[in-house]
């Protein structure tokens, strides 16, 4: 395969073009996630052969299927058991579980719950495109009050989850909120997350022009992904509190939280380590 | 009775609506029995577009949702028709877009060649209905439906705003 | 009455209305989406509810609550959702919770392709939940079908109280066909039976002198107990062996006595047949071709298409194939009910046609590996 | 319409922005991230039938890259150097 | 069956005594339920026929076997869903899930994350023991670090949830922590959270002495009691960063959060109304 | 080598490790949880993980993850709690990954009798999971079986890349038995073929010459594709027909040719035999009694165990009980297997014999029912 | 011993302090919560072998209902009235 | 050669613990199969406790969990006695405790009547070894196992502070 792009040596170029719909926001955040990953191998504080990818299925979770890492592509909503359990007998890895809002807070909303709980060491990306993408348009638990959906067809009646808060009320060791809409701060924030211990949450708004943007209305992908720039507020480390998550207030991006307990591997590392001591 | 019909084209030229109008006529503004299938490329602009009816007096013969030989067909444009002649046995009525058909198989077909397109484009000032002036075509030449019954589903399955070019583009064929 | 043109998945969805749905719980999945979504706008009007749910568990769950609450319920998925599911059919059937679970079929496993289609959980539908109790699988193989046999399964699941699979695949499911579409009041509708005892005598799992005990709802002032555990009449738990046999036997017998009145089928071409291609679903589509391709062609072939794949009524099946030489199962899948087959045709010849194929199997391909064992 | 990586490769003086055609997909999002309004969507088409983004206003690039960051398909970055 | 108890009218004496161990705090528990489902229908604020139960599986859900209501007793982690289906379709009812922790907060977990994300008009009674009794004294998520159970033998290495939390973050309409070792306190609590709309969730500390207090030392009913009492710090409207749930700092209990925004049912409601109104 | 008299649960604790297991991942449910907290003392100390998860969709998800970081991964369960694990059975079917499931049935539906025996989920075991491929399911009678059978479960998986079923109940689960325990270095272990190719080279599910692909793991440099999706050799979604018949005629062969070399059975009082009582797990041992006490009677009464339920090897079958004139398939459920039996063996009159029974169905209750029929 | 329902019923001036003897199942909180010592373990067993508890010292009893609260067997009432 | 060995009594007489240890030492310290079963009723205090062992020299003969016909006994209490005895066959060793046991059925069993309750109570200072009296009684009548591999036995399964009362409870019949 020539390499011509310079993320190409890690993307499995034989599969481009990608199936996204033309001007979907996923192919940006996977540009961003590749270019975190490049600043990490390149300064060497991340090996190629010790990343690994998993998602679940949707149009986000399809992001698996192009880097040129060890990559899964596995069930809806499982992609982070998955990769906990390839951690936990891997620690060497670094597994970075990528997915869309139904993926992960959806029908994966227990798997995230508890792994933010035990602050396992994964970095775990929900991109976030207030919609069902791969199934056709769907509610998502991220979808506005209000909007049309093909599944709230009188508009959604259900409030939508800030799962900003979800994260750092769980006690993730970093929360933050990126957008297609502002590469070089999202690239920071994956850069960032793939260097923590613990969890490393981050939520990445992104645009689905094919049908959630057209059911609101914008139906080119420049409409919506201009329309989703003036929607989102930039904010310097704000507090959890200012994580707004409104179509009307806007979307807060940002870093909401920065910490550094200890994550689960260590931790079940210390007490199965007691194991072997002859203690218990 | 039992007759297959393929109508088929690019994506883009309104295939699926002829079909589905087709077959929705037939089922509500006829006797017959009828199973229809649809196929469509994923890709946004070129891929096959194309609808399978399978139409019969008896249940038991609207048997199968694809096209094995068809009797009558619509076909659009050339690609389609390299790809699907096959399908259509020798005998059928066959209607071909002459605005994007170059060559016509040497077939033992009764062709007619017009060119829905451009007539389209003339008449109505858009190429989009050249779907319904193709069906006022087939529904003038082999009166498998009754054309009130397709003007009554062209009105319950068009945008409002379309309807009537819709229908005047159907119109096109049978009132001359 | 009215006469419309619509996919498998759309009958569907009007079956359900006919039928008296008044609660879909759903979490989208292809190729059941446009149920989902059709009923979203309809069901409103008609003053039932559509709720999207976080998972399919919570789905199945919930309509099994507002089965309790005694609205007629309803939810649709494919294979992955279905295995989400089983779990919560288990409580259906303990519970004798009336439910139908639309199973609409695509290539598998796991993901598969998922806008495509295939038969490859048929079994599941009925083995697929712990416990080893059988529930009505009904099996469309056109809109129409799919129409009357929603309808049906509403009928048959408040009649027995029990979950009842309508098994459909992605070929059906965006199929269209000529409907002949009836409206509430225009078909027979079953409803549970109601206690006809006061509330202080009711025991919710006490069938009387039947089979399938009357059901009192939730809010009724009733005291009703769903109880998952092994109990009694009352609904109290009874871990004994008795209790248990008593309850599994009584289970087991209200759905297959009831197998002669839920048989269903479609013949063609029966007489004289001496070579019978067996099918369901889609694949009987290209079984029914084939079968006049093998008539053509001077064989005895005729079609049989089942409608009601579970319970097997196995005294019909064998009398209707007596006497025909060699039968033919014809499956998009590895050859599964097949296995159901072969054991009750002891006498004949079974043979397994088994045609993997995203689509339709091809009439010419079943006909030319039919002619192999001719 | 060439091979999978074929690359229209413009000079700007300073850089060389970079389109791989077959990979564009006429979205228009690197037209519209551009602050200096370097790119359009082109009249060629790629095999796919999209009309792929071309520099009509290459001299005025600055090489800030939103191009190549907000590109959803790999389609389009920048080299430093040339001219 | 002959009276005796005040609360017999409402419990199915012939199922008594109960199958819980002696001293279980979920009798407790129970009590304190009755009493204040026992207010509210003599004030006449709830009608008798209109309360019913859900409980999935565990010592804390065969709660639902007692009550003379209407009450299913359905599978693990499932009962909110049941409740919701009822609550849907007959809104008049007042649906009470009862349930241990993990019940509700692990296998469970997608599901009270999603009630209390839409806002779902039940009462949640979640009773920690900070173990799984049923199944013989395994982790629960609410188990304290460190701790011994019969599935970590070398400490618990996983963190605990605090789920008051979860459920502020997540925007229920009530959030409050009981204790049975303080009874008249949680019967308030529940009493108030039977007439709240929208999603009211009280998390009750509970003691387990045939297991968790034997896992820590506290072998008898009375120690384990008394041993929990002391842990307890009753606070009058804490704060969510209050709600300390910490074997060493000690278990706060009070009323976290005590809102009135619109519960999902009447939202649903009133957007399904738009569908009868004709639009859409 | 050793002696212990230790239960069927803890003998499957046992031979997991004599096997190599290195990540058990569980939810505790009755009557497993002993697997379980057995294994959280020990295997750490072995230098293996044992984490118990949210609910048993992580834990069979993470152990599939773990199997594909190369670590040997089970999980153990029972009803409800496989119900939810077969969405991601059917993940672990079409990435082929090895691992391990020990279903301890239980009294079911749904809740059943939590802490008693049956053997309804035997069909589920294989039949369960969407996609209608069949995977190895082994059946163990006593806890000396257990012990071998667990280690043969890992060998199949490994050798095969499948997930295995052991199937046990909760009367095996408490019974107490005489056990010959080898240790890691004393039993024969199986591990799964590696690719021998470089990186660049390798195809994930390319199986070359044989059936079951060589497999690389994350961490390795090989750039793993582990894809629920219908793929390709290099497992790229490929939604056509050609490939999902090559892969799933792939993926039904390796298992079902398997049939013969996995095909296992005790027999006693096989000569001569003309009755012949067909049982499997614990209700053989009710059988074995039975047929003792029948040819005590004067009934030419043989029992048969089958230790290998699934694939079924057909002709293995046949041949064992060519000339039988009576089969009688003995259960602790409404007739379940008996399905198979009596389409495998359709020359012989085939009876079934469902005991529903919290316990062992007692010898003599088997006496008398099949004695109706001789 | 009695029926299911047999009540061991103590008065102490101001209230009844009752027993349900079959539901008791000796787990002394009742006794631990009295904030005035007036309950201690019996000495009689009920049929399932539960020394149930009982008022010794009744006239001390102020009515609190602490242990009615903390009965997790309804076991134990107090009724107002009596003396 | 084929054994059945039922072993009951009332929860907290160490009945599980006597019929773990007997069967243990069987599986280790004899070429003897075995496999065995507990039942115990969930209450705590009073509720049946029972083991059945079944004791084979070839393998398929250990072919059953549960005692059909016991060739030997050890009952502890009245009420086990009187609820099992049609379980323990004619011809059997049976072990009573006479402590608990108030009237012995006419059977043609072989008799021991001794109370190993009182005996406990009064040699060790508890009742809770009777379990071990009664057990070495019975390894002295039957010589089922070596005396040597039931004290290994109970020094792997009792808890440290409890082997030495055990062990001499054990070896209360077999020294006399
Ligand atoms: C168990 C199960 N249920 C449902 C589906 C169908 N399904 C596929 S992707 C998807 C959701 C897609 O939404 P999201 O996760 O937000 O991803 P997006 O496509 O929007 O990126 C659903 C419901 C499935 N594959 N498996
Ligand atoms: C799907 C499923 N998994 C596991 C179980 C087994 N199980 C029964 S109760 C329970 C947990 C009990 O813990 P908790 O919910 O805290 O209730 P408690 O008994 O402590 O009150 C489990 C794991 C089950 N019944 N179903
Ligand atoms: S459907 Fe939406 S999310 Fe999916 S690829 Fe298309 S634009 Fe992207
Ligand atoms: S690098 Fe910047 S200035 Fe140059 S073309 Fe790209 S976006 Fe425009
Ligand atoms: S952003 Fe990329 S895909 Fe979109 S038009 Fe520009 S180059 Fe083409
Ligand atoms: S095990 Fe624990 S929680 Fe369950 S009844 Fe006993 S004391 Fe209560
Ligand atoms: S009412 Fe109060 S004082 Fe009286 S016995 Fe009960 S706890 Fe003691
Ligand atoms: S609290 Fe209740 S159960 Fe416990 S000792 Fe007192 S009366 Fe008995
Ligand atoms: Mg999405
Ligand atoms: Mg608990």
């Amino acid at each position: 395969m020539a390499v011509a792009h310079p993320l190409d040596r890690y993307l499995r170029t034989d599969r481009l073009p990608t199936m996204w719909c033309p001007g979907c926001g996923l192919g940006i955040l996977l540009g961003c996630i590749l270019r975190a990953l490049d600043r990490r191998i390149r300064e060497g504080s991340l090996r190629r052969e010790n990343v690994g990818f998993a998602g679940g299925i949707g149009c986000s979770a399809r992001m698996t299927l192009y880097p040129y890492f060890d990559s899964a592509h596995v069930i809806h909503g499982r992609a982070i058991p998955f990769a906990l359990g390839v951690k936990i007998v891997k620690p060497e890895m670094k597994m970075i579980v990528v997915g869309g809002d139904g993926d992960i807070a959806a029908i994966g909303g227990n798997h995230i719950l508890h792994a933010i709980r035990r602050n396992a060491d994964l970095v775990v990306i929900m991109a976030n495109n207030m919609i069902y993408g791969m199934t056709g348009g769907q509610q998502a638990p991220t979808t506005p009050r209000g909007l049309y959906t093909t599944t709230t067809p009188y508009g959604n009646p259900e409030r939508e989850i800030n799962i900003v808060k979800l994260a750092a009320a769980l006690g993730a060791n970093y929360v933050a909120r990126g957008s297609v809409t502002h590469t070089p701060l999202l690239e920071q924030m994956i850069y960032k997350a793939l260097g923590k211990r613990g969890l490393a949450f981050v939520e990445v708004l992104s645009t689905c022009p094919e049908l959630f943007g057209r059911h609101i209305g914008f139906r080119s992908p420049v409409d919506l992904y201009s329309e989703l720039r003036k929607r989102v507020v930039v904010k310097t480390r704000p507090s959890v509190e200012e994580s707004d998550y409104s179509w009307e207030r806007g979307f807060v991006i940002g870093e909401f939280v920065d910490r550094d307990e200890p994550g689960f591997i260590e931790v079940l590392q210390e007490y199965t380590s007691r194991a072997r001591g002859g203690a218990g | 009775m039992r007759i297959e019909v393929l109508i088929a084209g690019r994506g883009g030229q309104g295939i699926l609506l002829l079909g589905h109008i087709l077959g929705r006529a037939v089922a509500k503004y006829t006797n017959l029995y009828i199973l229809g299938s649809e196929i469509y490329a994923a890709e946004t602009r070129g891929g096959d577009s194309r609808v399978d009816l399978v139409i019969a007096d008896r249940e038991e013969e609207a048997d199968f949702i694809k096209v094995m030989g068809a009797d009558i067909a619509i076909v659009m444009h050339q690609l389609q028709l390299d790809a699907y002649s096959h399908l259509i046995k020798d005998g059928a009525v066959v209607f071909l877009d002459r605005s994007n058909v170059t060559s016509v198989p040497q077939r033992k077909w009764r062709v007619f060649l017009e060119p829905y397109t451009d007539i389209a484009e003339r008449e109505f000032g858009t190429p989009r209905v050249a779907n319904m002036v193709a069906l006022g075509h087939l529904v003038r030449q082999t009166s498998l439906v009754p054309p009130e019954g397709v003007e009554e589903v062209i009105r319950e399955t068009v945008p409002k705003d379309w309807v009537d070019v819709n229908i005047r583009a159907f119109r096109y064929f049978l009132s001359r | 009455m009215r006469v419309d043109y619509v996919t498998g998945n759309t009958a569907i969805a009007l079956g359900s209305i006919a039928a008296g749905l008044r609660f879909y719980a759903g979490y989208p999945i292809t190729p059941t989406s446009d149920i989902f979504e059709f009923l979203a706008r309809e069901l409103p009007k008609r003053g039932g509810y559509v709720v999207q749910f976080e998972d399919e568990i919570a789905s199945i769950n919930a309509a099994i609550g507002a089965s309790w609450a005694c609205a007629k319920s309803m939810t649709a998925t494919s294979g992955p959702g279905f295995s989400l599911m089983v779990e919560a059919l288990s409580l259906a059937v303990i519970t004798e919770t009336p439910v139908v679970v639309v199973y609409v079929m695509r290539t598998g496993p796991s993901t598969g392709v998922p806008t495509r289609s295939g038969q490859y959980d048929v079994l599941q539908a009925t083995y697929g939940f712990h416990g080893g109790l059988v529930v009505p699988v009904l099996a469309p193989a056109t809109p129409q079908e799919a129409f009357d046999l929603t309808v049906r399964a509403f009928n048959v699941s408040e009649k027995l109280r029990t979950p009842v699979v309508l098994l459909s695949d992605a070929t059906i499911a965006h199929t269209y066909g000529r409907v002949v579409v009836r409206e509430p009041g225009e078909v027979e509708v079953v409803e549970r039976a109601k206690p006809s005892v006061p509330p202080e005598k009711y025991r919710p799992y006490d069938p009387g002198e039947g089979l399938v005990p009357p059901m009192a709802c939730f809010g009724e002032g009733y005291n009703v107990l769903v109880e998952s555990l092994t109990h009694d009449e009352r609904g109290y738990y009874a871990p004994r062996s008795d209790v248990q046999r008593r309850l599994m036997w009584r289970l087991y017998r209200k759905i297959v006595e009831s197998a002669p009145e839920l048989f269903d089928y479609g013949a063609a071409y029966l007489d004289g047949c001496d070579v019978a291609l067996v099918s369901y679903g889609s694949t009987s589509l290209s079984t029914l071709v084939a079968a006049k391709i093998l008539r053509s062609e001077g064989y005895r072939a005729c079609s049989i298409r089942l409608r009601t794949l579970f319970p097997v009524y196995e005294e019909g099946i064998r009398r209707l194939l007596n006497g025909v030489g060699k039968v033919f199962v014809v499956e998009n899948n590895v050859g599964l009910y097949y296995r159901e087959l072969r054991g009750v045709l002891r006498g004949s010849e079974v043979v397994s046609v088994p045609i993997i194929d995203l689509d339709l199997p091809q009439p010419r391909e079943v006909v030319e590996v039919v002619k192999q064992w001719l | 319409m060439g091979s999978a990586t074929a690359v229209l490769r413009v000079p700007t003086g300073k850089y060389f922005i970079n389109v791989v055609k077959e990979r564009c997909k006429e979205c228009g999002l690197c037209v519209f991230v551009c602050p200096t309004k370097v790119l359009d969507k082109g009249s060629e088409r790629n095999s796919r039938g999209y009309r792929f983004a071309v520099p009509v206003r290459p001299e005025k690039c600055i090489g800030c890259r939103m191009c190549e960051y907000s590109c959803p398909d790999f389609a389009i970055f920048i080299e430093v150097g040339g001219g």
